[in-house]
């Protein structure tokens, strides 16, 4: 009893040392609780569907910026870990009946390999070659799986995979809570020796061969980490929707998951989450115009990059925070002095 | 001998589109990806000057190039020129805008195919293969502006400016070179030619709203597998390519829709050699 | 017999018909600064290059405590404890000075297992103290002016924890008081001991350098290239007399 | 007027930017204002009216954009049926949406016979869903494979000279099967089989492929086409003149815009197809198929048999249980026969007699039509003295001319 | 007077670069501009080149940092602060920039003749060419080699030269010594001179007081982006507290 309310004591001082001072972090706080908190107000399934398929979508965002906005390997054919992703669960789910928690790691697994397998001969390439090569990939698997039918279903794709879970609750929990864990691990991640390592090697490769680091470690290490993050995006996908098709990697699929992640902020992880819970249901939420739909996201994501081109978030957390000139660490926009430093911020 | 034929005219075109997607690239290091939307733009406009208009088609394909190039200068100058510090901000817009002109084309023309009639009809026949007359005109044409292109890249001062900006746009200002209308003037010609690219070809091929997709990824191959920035090295390339693709179809008859697969990977297979393309320039220590 | 400290033999490296390193053998000792100097386009930056692996030697050998370095990784040949820096400046532009640095310290070898960030982070400052340009700790790289890049160079070379230290033109762009600052410092740092929480073994340096003032007072013995062959070797004074050595690289009373 | 009760909700769901989707609103729109205008439906003693629920699924670009809009008709639109669907790798998923809300689902596009494989699986989960339109893919084969008859017996009567056949395909899933049939078929019915080919479905050049099949000396094309490359094929075909008789499915050639399309260079081109002007296939048709022309001033494609699932399979059976009970509708519905605006629908069951609430197909039933372009017109040529089987009575609907081979083949 | 510098102030955000700075120039002088580290010279020359109002256009599009740039300068009798630097560069003021930045991707004779981009007269070109190949022989045998793949001696002439090219009327001049070897690096400075007794005038940022001071009718001494002291070298060296703390000597 003691031993709970001590507890509870140094979370209330840590929420209001740590969470408090920020208003990002607040929102990051507040995110959590209404997605958390989300079937309590709401359990329409249609809004739960959006919210899930954002969720898969945002892993998917954020597992592209671990890669491309970090490491500065422009990634433009991502669907293919989601496509591998999906292809391999949907695979093992039908053939050998494995369940979801056993497939979708597997396929997970094999998203990993297949960014060993892409990032061997992406390892040599820099920036726009890199950029444009990468989107061969999934173009390339596409023929293969076209020319496969008997294993992959061809056009079809591969359906009647299973559920995660039957009901319309549970499905949403496992969903959620899968996607703010592993975004949460992402954003870790970044925020390492890891991170440092990725931001450096996105300058100047060459300096950091020549600061002892292992680049081509660090390099295939980032394709098989957003591999990895995608590949379960792809199987968490592939048994959502219950088939995984050639749709998963078209070429539009990459191309969202990198209009996404500019669009919120790249090298952040939180922008492209934060883009997708504002594209995605943008996009549903425009259904009432269909005509115009694709027209007015296009629009939309044209016009806010126009004033804000570092992406949607950077932009929102410098007018509410800005940076201490002396010590860098971020205050809220209306105090005068620095919470740490008491620097003058002005 | 159809191989032959087949992968010129690809290749031409490829070449064309190419060399006149690196040469914004080259410049402002801006990845337009928009670029296969004008061609597309310039197809439709042709489409309805000649077809609903009733207008020369040559007459038809001049107005075409110059809307397209209007629209490609506005463009630029009101949503790229802005942002265009930020690269990835950039080329999101570019796909912001490549969506945006389906959607306008959609709206207009709606999502049915649509087709041009040729400049000139009919077709001869050489060692037993028949060929179109607006296919070598296509070529000729496509020959021609290349040579033009070239002369300018490689031979005049602008060229050498364009080349210098793309390189280091601070230096380039103390040459006393305007490193912002040289943009200007690139995304025109660039532009301009992509435009003229769809008006030569869309006698040749279907028009939808969606046509743009197919060309972007194999232009996009050239560019890589020709070594960016490199016009001699996208020439040389889309016809690599475009020979593959005609390969391909005569060779494996039933998995002719494996073409853009194969020359996809052969582009990879090349890069891994020669990771800077195959003209492009490279420095021992960065390998 | 012990092996020598490093031992560089017949190395050449040429880029298309031109040679830039013909046929190179030197010796170097552990408890020595070894100056490195010729003419503009000689092949001393081609050599450390060599050296550290950023370049492929067409033939030759280089022994580092008895251990090739031909054929290695660059990062391992850092972690062996051969670090350098780069002529032109390569920072990290939009990282600040002191992730520049961090980067260094988290190599292998300069990185004990279990560090957190903050251990990390202090022994980088450390560093830049060394460099003198920690008061910019915080700032984009991007902000720094020619001299203080340089410095901020050689704070990432030192970050590895090297035992061989390779500068090329560590004074370059330095004012003549800031030069001196930065001999000093680079004598300190050969005689070894501590600098905050970073450690010093007293490493042993090859330095490329054009200002002979400086360099003269802190080597001990000076390598002359001169179209990437070796064109003389001795002790400064030595070198300064040697009338080849004059005629291709000091001219008349250069140098001084 | 009639107190109207309540509404039937009927969601209509296709990619509604495209040619697809636009017949599939068409249709259902056609049927619900025929209903309403007639006093809507008798429910019991209840007068409903109709109204629709346009959903675009966006199908053709974005899989999960589908089955977010068929899950928007379900649970925000609440509507009562669904109709619609195309491109099968959508339509998978979209079914069993439905199927979790036991909502009936006419499917009005997707050909593939597995989707209602899953009916005779698990009836008790598929069972409200219903095929539509088009018969399955076997079927879609027979009747091609007849059509390619009716072609060869053409160039065999008229120019007496073995009939060389050539099968150009697009690369596409629903060619799949029907070009290993068609290369085990085709020497079957007496024809050499000089080659295959499969061109990209957006192919826009295909010259290669065209001097090929000169060179293979075929004089019949079996074409499987579904998408551009079925104008690009039959347009360049024209202008080189291949002496060739394009014969099979080309779905754009069903097109009215098909002639202006390949600038005529499509005379000749006979595809199998659903509705010709001028062709009957019942007392249903006509006032369909001229209705719809004058509605929207072009002849109705396949999808747009949403009218047909609507005004046909839905009301009627509504009607008849006098509820909108779907485990109701669905028992009284798969067992009806009846008349459509295509012939007659009857529901199969598999070999193990079990419902797969699949299409029956055969003369009396379904068949399909054929049609040739003629000088500037899309003109019925099959059935047209169709013997379906030994001793079956020949099958000719009204208004069908015989077909013709290109006059560049005769030489 | 060619150029005169009044009041002028450079701030990134809230660092002063340069502060009230006055300065001027006359036709024909070779005046030096020296200080430690980070003390302002190479911004100096790049505000008044219009580098610095280049980047400030640039900054202010992409909502970056924002950059000041206040105070005139007149060059010829003529504002310059406002126009651009591409203009300023036609008027005859051109600016080796420090840290060498060749072309990378050019061969030599390229990046010469990017350099020669506003010369009209294509003989006139080509003797200003060998004029350059004149003053450094190497570049001649260099002259179809990538220029990145240069030393970076060799990179420090192919800057100088291609300034050479844009035949000026004031060449700024930023640290030309750095990385020359000291035969050449003497005859740079001798180069330097000859072209100042051509008529040329040139501003010279240096670290090399002691030579420098001996060439240069006029030097100005900056700290912390302020002028400390000018006056000819003996003027300057005779004061020892500078000599001791900002010159190093
Ligand atoms: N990648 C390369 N390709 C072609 N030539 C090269 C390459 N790298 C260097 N060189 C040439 O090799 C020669 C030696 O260059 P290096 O950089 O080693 O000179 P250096 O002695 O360091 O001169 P400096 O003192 O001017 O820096 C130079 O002439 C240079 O032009
Ligand atoms: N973009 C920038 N943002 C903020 N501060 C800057 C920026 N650029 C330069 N500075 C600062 O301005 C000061 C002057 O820089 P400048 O390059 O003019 O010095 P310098 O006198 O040329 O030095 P050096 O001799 O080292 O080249 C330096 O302290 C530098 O840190
Ligand atoms: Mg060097
Ligand atoms: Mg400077």
């Amino acid at each position: 009893m003691v031993a709970a309310g001590l507890y509870l004591k140094r979370f209330y001082t840590v929420v209001r040392k740590e969470v408090l001072v920020l208003p990002s972090r607040i929102i990051v706080a507040l995110f959590f609780i209404v997605l958390l908190g989300m079937p309590l107000i709401s359990r329409n399934p249609y809004l739960i569907r959006v919210i899930v398929l954002t969720s898969i979508f945002a892993i998917l965002a954020a597992s592209w910026d671990l890669l491309s906005g970090f490491t500065g390997q422009m990634n433009f054919g991502h669907a293919l870990f989601f496509g591998v992703g999906a292809y391999t669960s949907a695979l093992l789910n039908i053939h050998l009946h494995l369940p979801p928690w056993g497939s979708v790691p597997l396929g997970a697994a094999a998203a990993v390999l297949t960014g060993l397998i892409v990032g061997i001969p992406c390892l040599r390439l820099k920036h726009t070659y890199l950029a444009l090569t990468t989107m061969a990939f999934p173009i390339i698997l596409m023929g293969i799986v076209f020319a496969l039918p008997d294993v992959t279903g061809g056009e079809l794709g591969i359906s009647g995979l299973q559920r995660i879970s039957n009901s319309l609750i549970g499905n949403y929990y496992i969903y959620i809570v899968i996607m703010l864990v592993l975004c949460t691990i992402m954003w870790k991640i970044t925020d390492s020796h890891t991170g440092i390592i990725f931001h450096a090697i996105r300058e100047d490769e060459l300096a950091v061969k020549a600061s002892g680091i292992n680049t081509t470690r660090y390099k295939l290490l980032a394709f098989c980490l957003s591999g990895f993050f995608a590949g379960i995006s792809g199987g968490l996908y592939a048994h959502y929707m219950r088939i995984a098709g050639p749709s998963t990697l078209e070429v539009s699929m990459s191309f969202s998951v990198v209009i996404w992640a500019v669009f919120g902020g790249m090298a952040t992880i939180y922008g492209p989450v934060a883009a997708v819970f504002i594209l995605f249901p943008l996009l549903e939420f425009v259904r009432f115009w269909p005509e115009y739909r694709t027209m007015i996201f296009a629009v939309v994501v044209l016009l806010i990059l126009l004033y804000m081109p570092e992406g949607l978030i950077p932009w929102v957390r410098d007018k509410i925070e800005k940076g201490c000139p002396r010590c860098k660490i971020r205050n809220v926009a209306t105090r005068k002095t620095c919470r740490v430093c008491t620097a003058g911020l002005d | 001998m159809n191989i032959i034929i087949t992968g010129l005219i690809t290749g031409s075109m490829l070449a064309l589109l190419a060399i006149s997607f690196s040469l914004i690239f080259g410049v402002a290091r801006i990845v337009n990806i928009a670029h296969t939307a004008f061609y597309m733009v310039a197809a439709y406009c042709i489409f309805s000057l000649t077809g609903k208009f009733g207008l020369n088609p040559v007459a038809g394909m001049m107005i075409a190039v110059v809307v397209v190039t209007v629209l490609g200068l506005l463009a630029y100058k009101f949503l790229i020129d802005p942002i265009r510090e930020h690269e990835a901000a950039v080329l999101i817009a570019t796909i912001a805008l490549a969506m945006i002109f389906q959607e306008a084309v959609m709206l207009i023309f709606t999502g049915d195919y649509r087709t041009v009639s040729a400049l000139i009809e009919g077709y001869f026949i050489v060692t037993g293969v028949k060929v179109f007359y607006q296919q070598v005109l296509t070529f000729g044409v496509v020959l021609v502006i290349l040579g033009i292109l070239w002369v300018l890249l490689m031979k005049t001062k602008l060229g050498l400016a364009i080349r210098s900006t793309a390189e280091d746009r601070e230096v380039a200002n103390l040459m006393g070179m305007n490193d912002s209308r040289l943009a200007m003037i690139t995304m025109g010609i660039s532009v301009a030619l992509a435009g003229f690219t769809g008006a030569v070809l869309a006698p040749l091929t279907v028009l939808s709203p969606y046509m743009w997709m197919e060309p972007l990824i194999m232009m996009m191959a050239v560019v890589v597998l020709g070594g960016l920035g490199s016009i001699k090295g996208s020439f040389v390339a889309a016809y690599i390519l475009g020979f593959t693709e005609a390969l391909v179809v005569f060779m494996i008859p039933k998995g002719a829709f494996l073409k853009g697969s194969v020359a996809l990977s052969i582009m990879i297979l090349v890069l891994l050699l020669r990771p800077e393309g195959l003209f492009g320039i490279s420095f021992e220590e960065e390998r | 017999m012990a092996e020598p400290f490093l031992e560089v033999e017949a190395l050449s490296k040429s880029f298309g018909g031109l040679q830039a390193v013909k046929n190179i053998r030197f010796r170097m000792e552990q408890k020595e600064i070894l100056g490195l100097i010729g003419p503009n386009g000689a092949g001393k930056t081609t050599l450390l290059r060599l050296l550290t692996g950023i370049l492929k030697p067409d033939s030759g050998s280089v022994r580092f405590h008895g251990k090739q370095l031909v054929g290695m990784k660059t990062w391992d040949i850092v972690n062996l404890g051969v670090a350098c820096t780069f002529q032109n400046m390569r920072p990290f532009r939009r990282l600040p000075i002191i992730a520049n640095v961090m980067v260094s310290c988290l190599s292998p070898r300069s990185m004990r297992r279990g560090e957190w960030v903050k251990v990390v982070e202090a022994r980088a400052m450390d560093a830049l103290e060394f460099a003198g340009i920690s008061d910019m700790a915080l700032e984009k790289a991007s902000s720094l002016s020619q001299g203080d890049l340089k410095r901020l160079e050689v704070a990432r070379a030192v970050a590895t924890d090297p035992e061989l230290l390779l500068l090329d033109e560590p004074f370059g762009g330095l004012s003549p008081a800031e030069t001196d600052l930065m001999a000093k410092s680079i004598r300190r740092l050969h005689k070894g001991g501590r600098f905050g929480r970073l450690h010093s073994e007293g490493p042993a340096m090859i330095i490329v350098e054009h200002k002979l003032q400086q360099l003269m007072k802190i080597v001990d013995r000076i390598v002359v290239l001169n179209f990437g062959t070796l064109l003389a070797e001795g002790t400064p004074d030595e070198v300064v007399n040697n009338p080849q050595v004059i005629e291709a690289y000091l001219g008349q009373g250069g140098g001084q | 007027l009639p107190a109207w009760g309540r509404t039937i909700k009927i969601g209509v769901i296709g990619p509604m930017n495209f040619v697809q989707g636009k017949s599939h609103w068409n249709g259902a729109v056609m049927a619900a204002e025929e209903i309403n205008a007639k006093g809507g439906v008798q429910v019991g003693n209840e007068k409903m009216k109709i109204e629709l629920v346009k959903a675009d699924s966006n199908e053709f670009l974005n899989v999960t954009d589908a089955t977010n809009a068929m899950e928007r008709l379900m649970t925000q639109d609440k509507v009562d049926f669904v109709v619609g669907g195309f491109r099968t790798e959508a339509v998978l998923p979209m079914q069993d949406i439905a199927m979790d809300y036991k909502k009936i689902f006419i499917g009005c596009g997707a050909a593939t016979k597995s989707l209602c494989d899953r009916v005779a699986e698990n009836y008790n989960r598929y069972k409200y869903w219903f095929r539509g339109t088009p018969f399955n893919d076997n079927y879609l084969v027979r009747t091609s494979f007849s059509h390619l008859g009716a072609g060869a017996a053409v160039i065999k009567n008229e120019l007496k000279v073995p009939v060389k056949c050539a099968i150009v395909a697009e690369k596409a899933a629903w060619t799949e099967g029907m070009v290993k049939v068609a290369e085990a078929t085709i020497p079957k019915m007496g024809f050499e089989l000089v080659g295959v080919w499969r061109p990209s479905a957006v192919a826009t050049d295909v010259t290669a492929e065209l001097s090929a099949i000169q060179k293979s000396g075929a004089n019949l094309i079996f074409t499987l086409f579904s998408s551009s490359v079925g104008i690009t094929f039959a347009r360049q075909a024209g202008e080189l003149k291949i002496p060739a008789l394009q014969a099979g499915i080309n779905v754009e050639a069903q097109k009215e815009g098909f002639w202006e399309a390949t600038k005529g260079m499509g005379n000749y081109v006979y595809t199998s197809s659903t509705y010709i002007r001028g062709v009957e296939y019942s007392e249903l048709t006509k006032p369909f198929v001229e209705g719809y022309f004058k509605r929207f001033g072009e002849v109705p494609t396949y999808t747009a048999d949403t009218h047909t699932a609507i005004a046909e399979a839905l009301v009627p059976s509504i009607e008849a249980v006098g509820s909108l009970d779907a485990d109701k509708i669905v028992a009284y519905l798969e067992n009806r026969e009846y008349l459509v605006p295509s012939g007659k629908v009857k529901y199969e069951k598999d070999a193990q007699g079990r419902p797969t609430h699949d299409l029956t197909w055969g003369p009396g039933y379904l068949t399909g039509l054929a049609g040739q372009w003629q000088d500037g017109k899309f003109v019925g040529v099959w059935p047209y003295k169709w013997v379906a089987a030994p001793g079956a009575p020949e099958v000719t609907y009204k208004g069908m001319v015989p077909l013709k081979i290109p006059p560049w083949m005769k030489k | 007077m060619l150029l005169e510098i009044a009041h002028l102030t450079v701030r990134y955000e809230k660092a002063v670069l340069i502060n009230d700075l006055n300065l001027y120039v006359d036709t024909g002088e070779l005046v030096s501009l020296v200080g430690p580290n980070g003390a302002g010279k190479s911004t100096t020359l790049r505000a008044i080149s219009g580098l610095v109002a280049w980047e400030r256009e640039i900054k202010r599009r992409s909502a970056g940092s924002e950059i000041v740039l206040e105070g005139t300068v007149t060059f010829n009798g003529e504002r310059i602060d406002q126009i651009p630097a591409h203009e300023i560069v036609q008027r005859g003021l051109v600016l080796c920039p420090e840290r060498r930045r060749p072309f990378r991707e050019m061969t030599v004779l390229e990046n010469l003749l990017a350099g020669a981009y506003l010369q009209k007269d294509r003989q006139k070109c080509r003797e200003t060419l060998d004029k350059v190949y004149d003053l450094f022989p190497l570049l001649r045998h260099r002259s179809h080699q990538i220029a990145g793949t240069l030393s970076g001696g060799e990179q420090q002439m192919l800057a100088i030269g291609r300034a050479f090219m844009s035949d000026p009327k004031l060449l700024c001049i930023d640290e030309p010594s750095t990385g020359l070897a000291p035969l050449i690096r003497q005859e740079v400075f001798e180069k330097i001179s000859e072209i100042s007794r051509l008529g040329i005038t040139i501003l010279l940022v240096e670290q090399e007081v002691s030579v420098i001071f001996k060439m240069a009718s006029r030097n100005y001494v900056l700290s912390s982006g302020k002028i400390l002291a000018q006056g000819t070298g003996q003027q300057l060296l005779a004061d020892e507290v500078l000599r001791k703390t900002y010159l190093g000597l």
